[in-house]
């Protein structure tokens, strides 16, 4: 990362540590959500990063972009910010002008498209209560098209995730769509292993900020005249957190440079896998080491295990990336460790 | 040492059990209660709890003439297994009829057990555990709420925390020391008293649960006058009458079931999609619970035959191993069938995980941590 | 049981107890075995615990019998005990006559008659070159059926297990079976339970020995100037040992109370199952307090846990009963709840 | 604190990759050797060391001065996984190239530098690592053998134990205590000597491994005399120098590859049975090796930066999660394709089976049990 980039990612750090507190994250208890934040998020210029010039966009690259969402996930920061930067991602991939407003997105077969009108129903679509656009997956005997569609134009049922995050259900009914585009297999399988990008950075970030929470806590707390962290057992958990953390991080910046060298599939199928894991063992030590008081509402640590226990189960899952990975396993009459050391057909 | 009894139920028993399971079944069809997972702690239901009362299913092994049935621990097994199984709302009644009823029968006065008893029997009279405090947690011996000697009876002051559904109960047994507090002596001068929760001077507070429920409370006590007559047992007697009770908490089906409803659904989505390999996979789960049910089946029937002291070891186990199975059930269904789970979810198999996911970080931690028992178990078995 | 048989029981394990040392163990390596045990136990009627009056039986049944062959595991006896005793049951269970000298069985595909003659070859078997007899499977056109052999006949070759163990192939080549009886699917699934039964015997045997040496020698060892048991990372190890191993005994207590009630197949399926994941567990922990010295040949502790991992491999394992339970809920309309607590169909 | 760096190898680094993995190749179909299992520890075989030697490839990383290449650490970390991979058997010189040679490089005299890496590199030299003894284990601060001062050198007294392929080397570089032991400062009075392993007074004695199999000792010393220019470092500090010694030996691909042949055959073996659903499950242990490799990657980079101090708690990871996926793979394996282990057996799969089993329960014990590495990185991760 550059100098200018570590800037743009320090400032939205510090606009996130400084603005989010547990009450603005509990905003969205009260089916509100951190408007503030957004503003000034639009205000620094952090929608322009990775988009194209000719779309405004004022530098920076998926890396930095997925950085920043790192970050909203850190502070568990309650509002669309993954969602309509990826929803833009979407429109770029497939060459369709990009939205300002507040924007939402959905990869899940659901819509259909006749006589160039959309129809259908998709159920946990994040943030669509709050959205002006939704940037969607439609099929149609065509083919697959990801289409802008005007939310003014849509029933929106509401629903939450386990953290309270809106996951809406939309329904449309003969919807003309904004703007349209055809998107190929291959196109496809890229969108969704960004998406699962977007995802793991989300996940890191809230991986990092349990970490931080865990560690001050056993430090601080007490138990048979000791502070925890000396006990054997609580010893063994700080460690299982530090190295689950360590792999997630290190996963989260393997994907990053993956990324940056255009053959990342395999790396995002794993990384996806291994933090799902990982997401597992941390939730579980995190919560046995803080025991009752991370039970409660009033302490922040649920803030971010409820996110991580709904994120595993958005979007493309360890399952989906397990099977991808079998097929092509299956398929494919590869050596293992040159597929592991990504010299497959050279000698 | 791990010589433990195997059970085949008796026709009676099984004829007990089916009694119950379609009352369960009767009741779920007639929309009396909605099944849920871990609906022994959290399933607060008093109208529920009075039902099962007047069945006489409350107090079932206890003496006739306080209410009770006189049936075997096994009966009482069986009742809470289907309870359970059914996700049957039982939190209200479930520690006055688990503890406080078999620690009045064993140390309680005349007097208590003919006052309590038939109320408790009844599903009319709910109790709080006192014990934990704000900087106790698995120390318990650190305790600090304080009763004073006073003219009749005693003056306490101080906190209880974590307090199971405090705010539906109508008496809490706490654990409080009743001579001043000895760093060298931490165990000794405790005592366990009967508070009144409706007796002035006591507040309770809740404690809103991450998922935003409240089943837990803080519970202060501000000169709260308890009278001689609502101490139990011997004063200063608290600590090994406390630790006796908890042994006894320890290996129930609780420790197993809690999530047993996501189990069943989850064999149910697998069947339904015809997927041998996830029901492969998920045979592990039906093994670890035919395993974990075996011991502690084992351990109700040596506890029924009084044989308190070579259970302490076995039932922590099953607590041990079975909060962990009852952990392991969402992490491992959710790899088997794809869900997006939802406390509000149409889909029983989405419902159910969601509520999994949000109790289970609990199970491990109430009523003894893991590393706590780990520590007993291997002390018990280096003295043997 | 009864007092008589607690008798037989007690008699079985101070025979093993006083005569099995590690060196007569170590036999094996040096391809002899316990001759003088075996004597022993013919001498006092070990044999002929449940067998048939008929048959020359006296007394005991199938539970007792299971408790005899969970004491050689416990004592890890270098003798065919297990085999020669379930080779005759094979041989009662189909009406057969059955055998005084060694025996070994197999349950294996592997063997076709043709003509009345017996060829082809098995892997494996159980302690073929030091047995005189072999019970095994056949098959034919005319279906399953359970056959007596004299391996004087047949081509031994020698192979070992991972606790040196005789694992041999034999190879028959158009051999006369002294004797031949059908066996039918349903005796065939009876047959492979008690096979599985007499496993779990052996294996709880040796995990109650395991048991033992661990919790002595975290007693006797010291680190960092305390016994090891005070370590609450040790404590944990010991408690998670005393959990599968608690396991382990209640579930062969209960394969046994099974058997007595003739209702045991999926009993059987969950004790194999569980008893793996067990063994797993056990064999780590185990060797982890030990650290070093547990993985030296001079130390017994690898005497009990190379047997555990090999016989988890042999018979019908784990896979094998996972198949045969998702085969039956898949075909059956059960309710899982009535499953479990055994009341299917009662109302 | 885990802002590890990401690696993407060089074309020239993949070349070299290749060069390795085809010398490799060539020798197996040749049959100059068989892979096996956790062969850097326990596939012994000078002359195969020489052949390496000759390749130019121990002590890649020195100086040329001192007979090595002068290449990075990625070089190294390419080749040692690449040796891994293939199952090669390098644990002859295994210790002199990963630990003497740094620790002389780093801390030895100029005359040692010159006598031993050039022999190191050629490979014809092998060291043993002296550190455990009878009564020590875990706590290496109680170590006893002690060496004291006479006339132009030191004489030495004690018993080491464990010792990996003692009787194959040359020499030892052993930890002992050249102060009195002082129960109050254990860790002071440590120092590091070169003892050659044919002197007068070295008795080696075999221990047999529980597979019957050999490769640790005991090595004896009676009255041994060490000259003065065989201390390494300095006197008294040998507990530091020993502690970087034990990080640099932490996180290298050994702690993740030792059982990496039969996941190779597993994922054949599913393969060639078009088993899909046991794939899918054996894709976690890929995803697994995948991130632990880029952990391991990442530390070794940031060695090759000089950041000894930011490495010590990812080192220790590396080896706590690595060794424990090691142990894994066999277990996970059985359970997808059915097999019978066998030291013996044709199949490949069945006899890595076999050597994996017998070999795991070693790697959470050896260079640090597990046990060790959670208290040490739970104390790094609370000084931060």
């Amino acid at each position: 990362m550059s100098e200018m980039k570590e800037m743009i990612l320090d400032a939205a750090g510090r606009m996130l540590k400084e603005n989010i507190s547990k009450d603005v994250v509990d905003l969205l208890e009260r089916d509100d959500w951190a408007r503030g934040i957004w503003a000034l998020f639009e205000e620094t210029g952090m929608f322009n990063v990775a988009i194209s010039e000719k779309h405004g966009g004022a530098g920076g690259d998926l890396e930095d972009l997925l950085h920043i969402v790192r970050l909203t996930g850190k502070y568990a920061a309650p509002m669309p910010y993954a969602e309509s930067t990826f929803a833009n991602f979407l429109l770029e991939a497939t060459n369709q002008a990009i939205v300002k407003n507040i924007a939402t997105y959905s990869l899940k077969e659901g819509f259909h498209l006749q006589n160039d009108l959309i129809s259908g129903s998709l159920h946990n679509v994040r943030w669509a209560r709050h959205a002006d656009y939704l940037v969607a997956r439609v099929d149609s005997f065509q083919g697959t098209q990801i289409a802008l569609i005007d939310l003014q134009k849509a029933t929106i049922e509401h629903s939450n995730n386990l953290a309270s995050e809106p996951r809406d259900t939309i329904i449309l009914d003969k919807v003309k769509p904004i703007s349209i585009a055809p998107l190929s297999e291959e196109q496809l399988f890229y969108t969704l292993s960004i998406e699962t990008a977007f995802k793991i950075a989300l996940m890191t970030g809230a991986i990092e900020r349990i970490y931080e929470i865990t560690v001050q806590y056993s430090k601080k707390r007490e138990q048979f005249g000791r502070p925890i962290h000396r006990f054997q057992l609580v010893q063994q958990h700080l460690a299982q957190l530090a190295g689950e953390t360590a792999i997630a991080i290190t996963a989260f910046h393997n994907v990053c440079a993956a990324i940056q060298s255009k053959d990342f599939l395999h790396e995002i199928a794993f990384a996806r896998i291994r933090i799902e894991d990982a997401i597992t063992t941390i939730t579980s030590v995190a919560h046995q080491i803080h025991a009752a008081i991370g039970m409660t509402h009033e302490y922040t640590l649920h803030q971010y295990t409820r996110r991580l226990w709904s994120w595993r189960d958005e979007g493309r899952n360890s399952p989906f990336w397990s099977n991808y990975i079998a097929d092509y396993l299956l398929k494919h009459d590869v050596d293992l460790w040159a597929y592991l050391t990504k010299t497959i057909g050279k000698k | 040492m791990f010589q433990l009894p195997t059970v085949q139920f008796t026709e009676e028993q099984e004829a007990f059990r089916l009694e119950v399971r379609n009352f369960l079944q009767a009741h779920i069809t007639k929309g009396t209660f909605t099944p849920a997972i871990d609906s022994w702690l959290s399933g607060v239901d008093p109208s529920f709890s009075k039902l099962i009362g007047e069945k006489g299913w409350i107090g079932l092994t206890w003496p006739k003439k306080y209410g009770g049935q006189e049936r075997s621990t096994l009966d009482r097994y069986i009742l809470t297994e289907e309870f359970l199984a059914a996700g049957a709302p039982v939190a209200a009644h479930w520690f006055a009829d688990r503890q406080t009823g078999p620690l009045l029968l064993r140390y309680g006065t005349e007097e208590q057990k003919q006052f309590f008893l038939p109320k408790i029997a009844k599903g009319e009279c709910y109790f709080a555990i006192g014990l934990s405090e704000p900087n106790s947690g698995s120390d318990l011996a650190s305790i600090r709420t304080k009763a004073e000697k006073v003219e009749g009876g005693w003056i306490v002051n101080g906190q209880k925390i974590w307090t199971s559904n405090a705010h539906v109960c109508h008496y809490m047994v706490a654990l409080v020391r009743t001579s001043p507090y000895d760093e060298k002596k931490k165990h000794s001068g405790l005592s366990q008293l009967i508070i009144d929760l409706n007796a002035e001077g006591v507040t309770i507070v809740p404690i809103k649960f991450l998922s935003g429920e409240y089943h837990f409370n803080e519970v202060f006590f501000d000169n709260v006058f308890v009278p001689d007559n609502m101490v139990v047992g011997e004063t200063g007697n608290g600590w090994e009458q406390g630790l006796a009770e908890l042994a006894f908490e320890r290996s129930g089906p609780e420790r197993i079931l809690s999530t047993y409803l996501l189990l069943e659904e989850l064999i149910k989505e697998l069947k339904h999609q015809k997927n041998k390999d996830g029901l492969k996979q998920a045979t592990k789960l039906l093994a670890q619970l035919w395993a974990l049910r075996n011991l502690s089946i084992g351990v109700a029937k040596l506890l029924e035959s009084g044989n308190a002291e070579d259970v302490a070891i076995p039932a922590s186990l099953v607590k041990a191993i079975g909060t962990k199975f009852e952990q392991s059930i969402p992490e491992i269904a959710r790899l088997l069938v794809e869900t997006y789970p939802n406390l509000e979810a149409k889909r029983k198999f989405d419902r159910y995980m969601a509520q999994a996911i949000l109790h289970a970080p609990s199970f491990t931690i109430r009523g003894g941590t893991t590393e706590i028992l780990y520590g007993m178990v291997a002390k018990g078995m280096v003295e043997k």
